[in-house]
């Protein structure tokens, strides 16, 4: 598929002035924290922050594409920003003097896929802070110069992870967004619930965290730098090696680092088993949800696979492996969504489910599909949650579907039901107008291709169906039907009280919006660029990426030419029951999303004439149990909780214990050793004479006896 | 022991036939384990002290026929200081236990315990 | 010269406190204070960082103090110890302004036993006498079993009697065995030194050709007093408490540099006298300090009292200050220092942020307090901020040295280049070690806890619905009295904060100076190890020739 | 003959002192009367200071601190010559530590008497006036601690400390009028006769088995004939006797009630002058026995494993005490300081507390007696380390009990003022008497060898010689105990400074006798200056602490360049920085 030269010559790089245009997106971005935190101390009460925001995004924007245009992606170029963590000492072995470094540059590794993904960073993360800068208007004052801060500085962080030229860096931006998504989920700090799912997103993350940690420690042992050129220069030479068949010459270490790249990648992109924190970080403001855990952040994990896809190269089960955790996990997800309520949840589960066919891409070996299908979902999941959001903005809170209903038909609605109807039909996949048909369909394809991965291939058929059935289940039980609707009972703006007496103000907000309000132009005019974007990228990336391939054939995608001579498998010689895999697809594919859409139409459409109730309703009993398992999300959580925190919640408790009255407790028995011993020695000091001359006497027969004893 | 016994095959000359420096110091051993023995069992103060004083006096004998035994004269001298130091505890002694009896008009020692722990 | 006046600035600015009219103490403290802020600084700019491993600035003769017993005043710093006079000197005028409207009662009392024990600490770093840098290490017990058993709170008498005879008894044990390390210096010299000497240089050279029997007793001597200092896992107890009761300035001073004490004793003394020793026992060491970072993380998640809390973390964070140390190679060291320097910052912060909520609500409990960012906003930011930096965030100081420190104990293995760790390829990044992939995978479990317990306190302290105690909210909403403190931090408050901010944002994005300057010395200490593995110990047969030829390059 | 009496030109000085004071004492004029401690004062003084510069030194004919050389050359038949430059160094220090307790004395037993002279209630009468004796018997016993020091002969020794202890079985025994002191008294001296007559007996033995009482003779006889049993056993039961001087375990039962019963000044007198002089007599005896045996079956340097160096295996080896003797102070060693510091954890009262230090110091000094004076340095030296122990110790204890004795509660139905009895007395005590206060603190923590005070440098030579000894084990008991210690010094130092005073607790009120504070304050200074400028006295200390361990043959020859006799062992060297460089 591709060319030798590809595979085996090492990318150019090259450290040019064009490329410092991208240490504008950082500079601008700390910019616009600073910038609100400045409003902050001056107790700006008005929108400035969020204008400020827009604006230095956007310019962000236009300083990557500026950088895209300029440099283009052919080669890789190396843009120096200032050294970081970067020092260097020399030792001697055997006799020998040598030289080590450690070097993490704070500088950026520029190529089409991080181009890629800085592109849609940036120009997605304007569009939301724009929508934000209405959405969050009833937190004016303190709380929306906190939001815009932090939202800031989740770009700059982004910018860090995507553009690092080192795994250094990149685990600063990793944690960095982890650290934003904290602060953003816990936004309403208030309500416990949003404690403690930042707390959990944090948290969960930070297990990531470690195995990240540990495979970069292990790529710096075994590879003796941080630096994507150096790793990767030594990656060509293994995989020379092994196109020659010698696959004993990879060392276990370098086996074992995908591995743990792998826990890092499934933290943060919410995979099994660490996906359970996404779903709660819906207690997030809405462009929140739809910017750092439906579009950016959450394919951290995907970009990470890809950036390393040399090292994942080079392990026989890594991508398998990644393959598997990414079918199950869309599969798992969607089964959850399909029994939720609550509209944002249903879209986070659905994001954790498309993530994971993202992986299931990367580990079928299309990273192209992988990588389009972050893009194309970045566009439709993040006008969904807009969507959403918008709902939710209009009805004071209120997400449950049963409670809305025909949404679509009131006044002022309009571009908001459109926007969702696209959004749901790209992630239906709903067949050939759909940029998410073609992303899907690429990694469907591809699955069935490659005869290892067939019942991969046929979970992600399965999971499609579903797809389609809960994305427009919500669609037609709150925006079509019967106009019906039930307010929310909070203002979460309520919460960020300008005056500073946080008790008072919850009666009057609730007051205030007794009744539905549209969006206005801001959130409107975002969504409709972004359903028209979600068609205007169809021609780009239409069939086998087109563009996105173009973007990342230089970087990612040249590796897969080599995994053939892996022994990963007979690449494009699978197929789909006989048919060829791509073409059967595009066909079945389209067919099972629109029975999706059939069903969900049959079940909660037709012939619905309350908010509460549908067809699907009857169906329930019949299924035994399992719909409640599933809305409760088949008690993952739950048996998190028995199995790791609460045994780890009694352990700490022991451990106080032991400390306390254990190791304290021996150390004050030393301390009271002292005066133990003196209150058994006191009785001799018994104030008597004889017998004061008795002890002496005894006590020198003894001291003599003593020394007879031992000393002759 | 062996040190002694050589001492008791060869004292010189014998005063008394038989009787050895060991003789002397068995004398005075027993006079010193009986001083200290009184000392413990005895509660009149003044019993207590001749006690000291017999414990005094048992050195004073062994120190003699120690003296006589190595042929010099610093057993003897020894012997007149202890003398002359033992008057001055006994005088001292005497007056303590006047100024005692005087307080609790007792001369037993177990009287007087107030200080102890 | 300079050294000797950092040291007698505070001691001088101590006794005009003392005589001074009360009224002026806080003033003239804040002053002794920022001057000697100032002679650090310039001390730093006079420093020459091209020869960092170098002691500079002690006096070509040095006073001798007591000649007969060898003891001389003798000054020096290398980079290392001087980092760590920066740290001293820059949070003594942080604990006079935190103290400024806390300590009413005996102010000169407090005032100048605070810089007494501020001399006393530069003194310990400065020292290049083991005996003189031991005075100053005791002496370092005296102010500080004053502050917290005059000013502490409830149970400080028990606090301040634990904590001093805890550390009196292990340092004690390590002065026994600092001297026999002298005393081998002594007979093993050949008569080179005129009666015994206690520079820590000339100890150095000599010590190493102990045989490793002798260097495990020396060891374990050392341990039992740097220990507990740290404090390690089993010998921590004192801690929490001495913490939980000490006045705000006092829990500064000992997270900030008291503990650091026993981290660069470990540093300064058992590394470089006792190499053969140390490799010996490395991973028994670093066993201790991975309890010490999980037990005392978990122990911090179930903690109400938030002082309490923070201590404990200290516990854990030293757990991988020391772990870094014991890896025994330029990143462990490396980030080791760097977390001394990094923790005094961030969990003095958290101590200073601790006492201003205590100043005004008079409780610790996390019971009685919580949701205080709607109260304290900037409050608030600065406790998130903290706690980050506390919980190892990148881009803040934390995460370089913890980052370091695992990397050290991740690298140092013997096992790197054969088995399963890869028996193909070259490793380049590979030191020998004992510790490896296992204990860096464990030690980083830590982290997660890390993150537990920490943001386990800022949901309950800072985030959630208000929670205010009864008794105050009452009081607030009573009489307004005047001398209440604003709700949000005062103009002071903020003002000794942001230093310490701008340092951890300062120290984590471009620690390279400091990373820089710390090689030299590091790469010395190292090269006691890499000489070790590379010439292992002549057979104990012929100990006195291998003593004859190390005593050629012994002595400065 | 005169160079023979320059060994005790102080003795004498102090000896004339003492005839005027009991005259003086009885004169029906108060001025005169108070006279006697003046003269008393310049009898020491006078004394000191012919310590200092005339006591005539053994190894060379000339005096050591001065220089001077004598006419008549010295001779064996004139002084012992183990220690011999121990007498000038111990004599001065007697002096200097005599002249402090002396300030303390003040008004100890006249008090009520010219009270009521002064009230007009009585006239002076000789016959029931102590006050002459008291400042006798004071002086009786530092002339005795001087002989004790200047000692060649067991018969000089015996009388010696005789002369040392049967005054103070007076001075506590007058030195208040309540029954305690009495109690105090009949302790003292019925133990103490016992203690006398158990190293008398010894004192026979070693006759008996030397056929000397001339100690250089009997150092000559073991190290001609070796230690027969005999004279071994009289050893060891010297010491066991001598351990009474010392209040080592197991003869210390006497020490806390003595020190309770009697007034805080002569507490303190006897903290430090009974002390002193069973530590003098102990150093004399064990330098006639030698410290240059092999080690036994504990051995020296257990610690030390075969593997090590050549060069320390020779230097660890083959220095110390017979094994029976190093282990019966070994073990007395550790049980005495282990003991002390158990018991005073435990005590509320200040002097009770004292008294059981007083004990654990005397188990730290020990150590110094059994790492004996082997090495050529301050560090190695155990001797010298005890002597500057002593010094050390004896300036802070004066100070210690004469802050105690500077302070005073109401008084009592007999009309005697209140002593400093409890813990809660001294509360508060820097913020009421500065002065006493923050003496009393410095003391403390000197005591407790808290780094940099002077009880740190006492401390370190006792751990320096002690690990060159090898006898890591003992000096890992020595610092343990030190930690113990520092549980009750805490407690003393800080309460006057730290606690407030109970509302209704009795005031606590300074007595009379500005001298008492003028000791307690002087104390504290002298313990700060030698804190700071000390050194001068360690190379004293060591110089005084200068061994022969073969004295005979005598001749004590001087080369041209004025260089040591050329039988001195390898290792006892002269100290670096000698007057002669």
């Amino acid at each position: 598929m591709l060319s030798q030269e590809h595979i085996t010559g090492h990318a150019a790089t090259a450290i040019d002035e064009g490329g410092m245009l991208t240490m504008l997106v950082p500079a601008l971005t700390i910019l616009a924290v600073v910038l609100c935190g400045l409003f902050a101390a001056m107790r700006v009460k008005n929108k400035a922050p969020a204008f400020v925001t827009v604006a230095l995004l956007a310019a962000s924007f236009v300083a990557v594409l500026m950088t895209y245009l300029n440099l283009g992606v052919e080669k890789t170029w190396i843009a120096h920003g200032f050294d970081w963590i970067n020092f260097s000492w020399s030792g001697s072995e055997n006799r020998k003097l040598t030289t080590h470094a450690l070097i993490a540059n704070f500088s950026f590794y520029l190529d089409g896929l991080t181009i890629l993904w800085m592109l849609f960073v940036t120009g997605l993360g304007t569009l939301i802070a724009l929508y934000a800068s209405e959405y969050m208007s009833h937190d004016v004052g303190a709380g929306y110069c906190r939001f815009f801060a932090a939202f800031s500085l989740f770009v700059f962080s982004m910018a860090c992870l995507v553009m690092a030229d080192n795994f250094l860096l990149l685990y600063l931006g990793w944690e960095g967004v982890g650290l934003c998504s904290y602060l953003l989920i816990g936004y309403f700090y208030k309500k416990p619930s949003a404690v403690a799912a930042a707390k959990k997103a944090f948290i969960v993350n930070r297990i990531g965290d470690l195995f990240l940690a540990l495979g970069i420690m292990l790529i710096y042992t075994h590879f003796g730098s941080l630096e994507y050129t150096t790793v990767f220069a030594q990656t060509e030479t293994y995989i020379e090696a092994l196109k020659e068949g010698n696959l004993e010459v990879i060392p276990a270490t370098v086996q074992l680092i995908p591995l743990l790249l792998m826990g890092g990648a499934f933290g943060k992109s919410a995979q099994l088993p660490l996906y359970v924190w996404l779903p709660d970080a819906m207690e997030g403001p809405t462009p929140v949800s739809a910017l750092i855990h439906a579009a950016t952040m959450v394919t951290a994990g995907v970009f990470l696979v890809a950036r390393t896809y040399p090292l994942f190269l080079l392990s026989e089960h890594a991508l398998p492996a990644v393959a598997w955790i990414g079918a199950l996990t869309a599969f798992f997800s969607a089964t959850i969504g399909m029994a939720q309520f609550d509209i944002k949840r249903i879209m986070a589960y659905s994001t954790v489910s498309q993530l994971g066919y993202m992986f299931c891409g990367l580990g079928v070996l299309t990273s192209v599909g992988g990588a389009f299908h972050v893009f194309t979902h970045a566009f439709f999941k993040a006008m969904l949650f807009l969507a959403c959001g918008a709902v939710m903005h209009g009805f004071a809170g209120q997400l449950d579907l049963r409670k809305l209903s025909g949404v679509g038909f009131m006044r002022g609605w309009k571009v908001t039901t459109v926007a969702m109807l696209v959004g749901c039909l790209n992630l239906a996949g709903f067949p050939i107008i759909t940029s998410g048909y073609w992303s899907k369909d690429m990694i469907l394809g591809e699955a069935f291709a490659n005869p290892h991965t067939q019942a991969i291939g046929w979970i992600l058929l399965l999971t499609a169906g579903l797809t389609a059935y809960y994305t427009f289940r919500v669609f037609f039980r709150v925006f079509v039907g019967p106009v019906q609707y039930e307010m929310g009972d909070e203002h979460h703006g309520a919460h960020e009280d300008a005056h500073g007496h946080g008790e008072a103000t919850h009666a009057p907000a609730h007051a205030t919006h007794a009744t539905p309000h549209a969006p206005g132009w801001a959130i409107n005019t975002v969504l409709a660029v972004l359903a028209i974007s979600a068609f205007a990228i169809i021609p780009f990336t239409y069939s086998h990426g087109g563009w996105v391939h173009t973007m990342i054939e230089g970087s990612t995608a040249r590796y897969e030419g080599a995994a053939a001579y892996l022994g990963h498998g007979e690449h494009a010689h699978g197929t789909f029951l006989g048919f060829e895999a791509h073409g059967a697809l595009m066909v079945v594919s389209g067919i099972v999303g629109a029975i999706g859409i059939v069903i969900a139409w049959w079940l909660h459409y037709a012939g619905r004439t309350t908010a509460a109730t549908s067809r699907a309703d009857a169906l329930l009993p019949k299924l035994g149990p399992i719909p409640r398992w599933a809305q409760h999300k088949w008690y993952v959580d739950e048996f998190y909780d028995f199995l790791i925190v609460r045994p780890l919640w009694v352990l700490s408790n022991i451990f106080h214990f032991i400390d306390q009255y254990i190791v304290d407790g021996i150390v004050d028995l030393f301390g009271a050793a002292p005066s133990l011993t003196g209150k058994a020695v006191r009785p001799s000091q018994s104030g008597e004479l004889h017998s004061y001359a008795a002890w002496m006497a005894g006590g020198m027969a003894v001291l003599i006896l003593i020394v007879i004893l031992v000393a002759t | 022991m062996s040190d002694l016994l050589t001492l008791a095959q060869s004292g010189y000359p014998a005063p008394i036939a038989g009787v050895t420096l060991a003789h002397y110091l068995f004398v005075s051993a027993a006079m010193f384990v009986l001083g200290l023995i009184g000392f413990l069992t005895r509660r009149n103060l003044i019993i207590m002290f001749l006690c000291t004083e017999l414990m005094f006096q048992a050195a004073g004998i062994a120190l003699v026929a120690f003296g006589r035994y190595h042929l010099n004269f610093h057993g003897q001298t020894f012997v007149i200081f202890i003398l002359t130091v033992a008057a001055a505890e006994a005088a001292m002694a005497l007056a303590l236990v006047v100024l005692l009896f005087r307080r609790k008009e007792s001369l037993n020692a177990e009287a007087w315990q107030d200080l102890k722990g | 010269m300079l050294l000797t006046a950092l040291i007698l600035m505070p001691l001088l600015f101590a006794g005009i406190v003392a005589f001074a009219p009360a009224r002026n103490a806080r003033g003239m403290a804040l002053l002794g204070t920022t001057l000697a802020l100032a002679l650090g600084a310039f001390v730093c700019s006079q420093f020459d960082w091209g020869y960092a491993d170098k002691h500079q600035f002690g006096a070509a003769e040095p006073f001798v103090w007591f000649p007969a017993l060898g003891l001389n005043l003798s000054l020096g710093v290398d980079s290392v110890a001087l980092m760590l006079v920066l740290l001293t000197v820059l949070l003594g005028p942080i604990c006079v302004l935190c103290s400024w409207t806390a300590i009413t009662q005996r102010v000169r009392t407090y005032y100048s036993w605070l810089l007494v024990l501020q001399a006393a600490m530069t003194g310990v770093f400065c020292a290049r006498d083991v005996i003189f840098f031991y005075i100053c290490f005791e002496f370092t017990l005296i102010p500080m079993f004053i502050l917290i058993s005059l000013y502490g709170s409830t149970n400080r008498r028990k606090a301040a009697i634990k904590f001093f005879l805890f550390t009196f008894t292990g340092s004690v044990i390590a002065l026994a065995g600092l001297i026999y390390v002298a005393w081998y210096a002594t007979t093993t010299s050949g008569g080179r030194f005129q009666g015994w000497t206690f520079d820590i240089g000339a100890l150095e050279s000599a010590a190493r050709t102990m045989s490793l029997r002798q260097q495990s007793i020396v060891l374990l001597a050392l341990m039992a007093g740097f220990a507990v200092k740290v404090p390690l896992f089993p010998v921590h107890t004192w801690l929490p408490l001495a913490h939980t009761e000490a006045p705000t300035a006092g829990s500064v001073i000992l997270a900030g540099v008291l503990l650091k004490l026993g981290t660069y004793a470990l540093y300064r003394f058992v590394l470089p006298f006792v190499p053969e020793a140390v490799v010996e026992y490395a991973p028994f060491i670093g066993v201790l300090c991975i309890i010490g970072i999980l037990y005392g993380g978990l122990i911090c998640w179930v903690q109400t009292d938030v002082k309490k809390l923070v201590a404990y973390s200290s516990v854990a964070h030293l757990g991988f200050c020391v772990l870094g140390l014991f890896a025994l190679n330029n990143t462990g060291i490396t980030g080791s220092i760097l977390y001394m320097i990094n923790h005094g910052l961030s969990t003095g912060a958290l101590f200073l942020l601790i006492g201003m909520v205590y100043e005004r609500y008079h409780t610790r409990s996390m019971k009685e307090l919580g949701g205080l960012a709607s109260k304290m906003p900037v409050w608030a930011t600065f406790m998130v901020f903290f706690t980050m930096a506390s919980v190892g965030l990148p881009g803040l100081n934390g995460f370089v040295s913890e980052f370091l420190c695992l990397l050290g104990a991740f690298q140092a293995s013997s096992a790197w280049g054969s088995g399963l760790w890869g028996s193909l390829g070259l490793q380049p990044g590979a030191t020998p070690g004992d510790y490896g992939p296992w204990f860096a995978a464990v030690a980083g479990v830590g982290m997660i806890v890390a993150a537990m317990y920490l943001l386990y306190m800022v949901g309950r302290m800072v985030w959630g619905p208000l929670v205010e105690p009864r008794s105050h909210a009452h009081h607030a909403h009573g009489a307004e009295d005047p001398n209440a403190l604003p709700r949000d931090l005062t103009p002071r408050e903020i003002g000794l904060l942001i230093p310490i901010a701008a340092l951890c944002i300062g120290l984590g994005i471009y620690p390279k100076p400091v990373l820089d300057a710390l090689q030299p010395p590091v790469s010395r200490t190292i090269a006691h190890y890499e000489q070790l593995r590379n010439s292992p110990r002549l057979t104990p047969t012929a100990p006195a020739e291998h003593a004859s030829a190390q005593d050629g390059e012994g002595a400065p | 003959m005169s160079g023979r009496l320059a060994f005790v030109n102080p003795e004498i000085a102090l000896f004339a002192g003492t005839c005027v004071v009991m005259v003086l004492g009885l004169s029906r004029t108060f001025r005169t009367r108070k006279a006697s401690a003046w003269v008393a004062g310049a009898a020491i003084v006078v004394a000191g200071f012919l310590a200092w510069f005339s006591t005539p030194s053994l190894s060379e004919a000339v005096c050591p601190i001065t220089g001077h050389l004598f006419s008549e050359p010295v001779t064996a038949s004139q002084g012992q010559m183990l220690l011999p430059e121990m007498v000038p160094f111990a004599k001065t220090m007697i002096a200097a530590v005599g002249l402090m307790l002396l300030l303390a004395m003040a008004g100890t037993v006249d008090r009520a008497d010219e009270e009521r002279i002064a009230a007009g209630r009585a006239t002076f009468d000789p016959l029931r006036s102590n006050r002459a004796e008291f400042y006798a018997f004071f002086l009786f016993s530092l002339t005795g601690l001087m002989l004790t020091a200047s000692a060649d002969d067991l018969i000089w020794l015996f009388l010696a400390l005789e002369l040392t202890s049967l005054p103070t079985y007076i001075m506590v025994a007058i030195s208040t009028s309540r029954n305690r002191s009495r109690e105090a008294a009949v302790k003292y001296f019925f133990l103490g006769a016992l203690g006398a007559a158990v190293f008398l007996y010894g004192f026979t033995l070693i006759y008996g088995g030397t056929g000397s009482t001339n100690l250089n003779e009997i150092a000559s006889s073991f190290r001609e004939h070796g230690i027969s049993t005999l004279a071994m056993a009289g050893v060891l039961m010297s010491l066991l006797g001598l351990a009474f001087k010392i209040a080592a375990v197991p003869m210390h039962y006497y020490t806390p009630d003595v020190y309770e019963g009697a007034a805080p000044q002569v507490s303190g007198f006897l903290a430090f002058v009974p002390k002193a002089a069973g530590f003098i007599a102990i150093l004399l005896l064990t330098a006639a026995v030698g410290w240059e045996y092999a080690g036994g079956a504990v051995g020296v340097n257990s610690l030390m494993a075969s593997d090590a160096p050549e060069a320390l295996r020779q230097v660890a080896g083959g220095k110390q005490l017979p094994e029976v003797l190093r282990l019966t102070l070994w073990v007395m060693a550790a049980l005495t300081m282990t003991v002390g510091n158990v018991l005073a954890v435990l005590q509320t009262s200040v002097k009770r507390i004292l008294a059981y230090s007083s004990i654990a110091h005397s188990g730290y000094m020990l150590v110094g007696v059994i790492a004996g004076p082997v090495g050529d340095t301050f560090t190695r030296n155990g001797v010298a380390a005890v002597l500057f122990y002593l010094l050390a110790y004896g300036v802070t204890s004066a100070g210690t009990f004469a802050v105690l004795a500077a302070l005073e509660r109401s008084r009592d139905r007999s009309g005697e003022p209140g002593e400093v009895e409890h813990l809660h007395d001294i509360r508060g005590l820097c913020a009421s008497h500065p002065a006493l206060g923050w003496a009393f603190v410095i003391c403390n923590l000197s005591l407790l060898g808290l780094p940099p005070l002077l009880g740190f440098f006492g401390k370190l030579p006792l751990f320096t010689a002690g690990i060159a000894a090898g006898e890591i084990p003992l000096v890992v008991i020595l610092g343990v105990n030190s930690a113990i210690g520092a549980y009750y010094y805490l407690r003393l130092a800080f309460t006057p400074f730290l606690e407030k005073p109970e509302d209704d607790a009795e005031p606590v009120a300074a007595a009379p006798f500005r001298s008492r504070a003028v000791a307690a304050v002087a104390s504290a200074a002298v313990v700060l200056a030698l804190s700071a400028f000390g050194g001068r006295a360690m190379v004293m200390s060591l110089n005084a602490a200068k061994y022969r361990p073969s004295p005979l043959p005598l001749e004590v020859k001087h080369d041209v360049n004025g260089e040591p006799a050329a039988h001195d062992v390898a290792g006892v060297e002269r100290a670096p920085d000698d007057f002669h460089e």
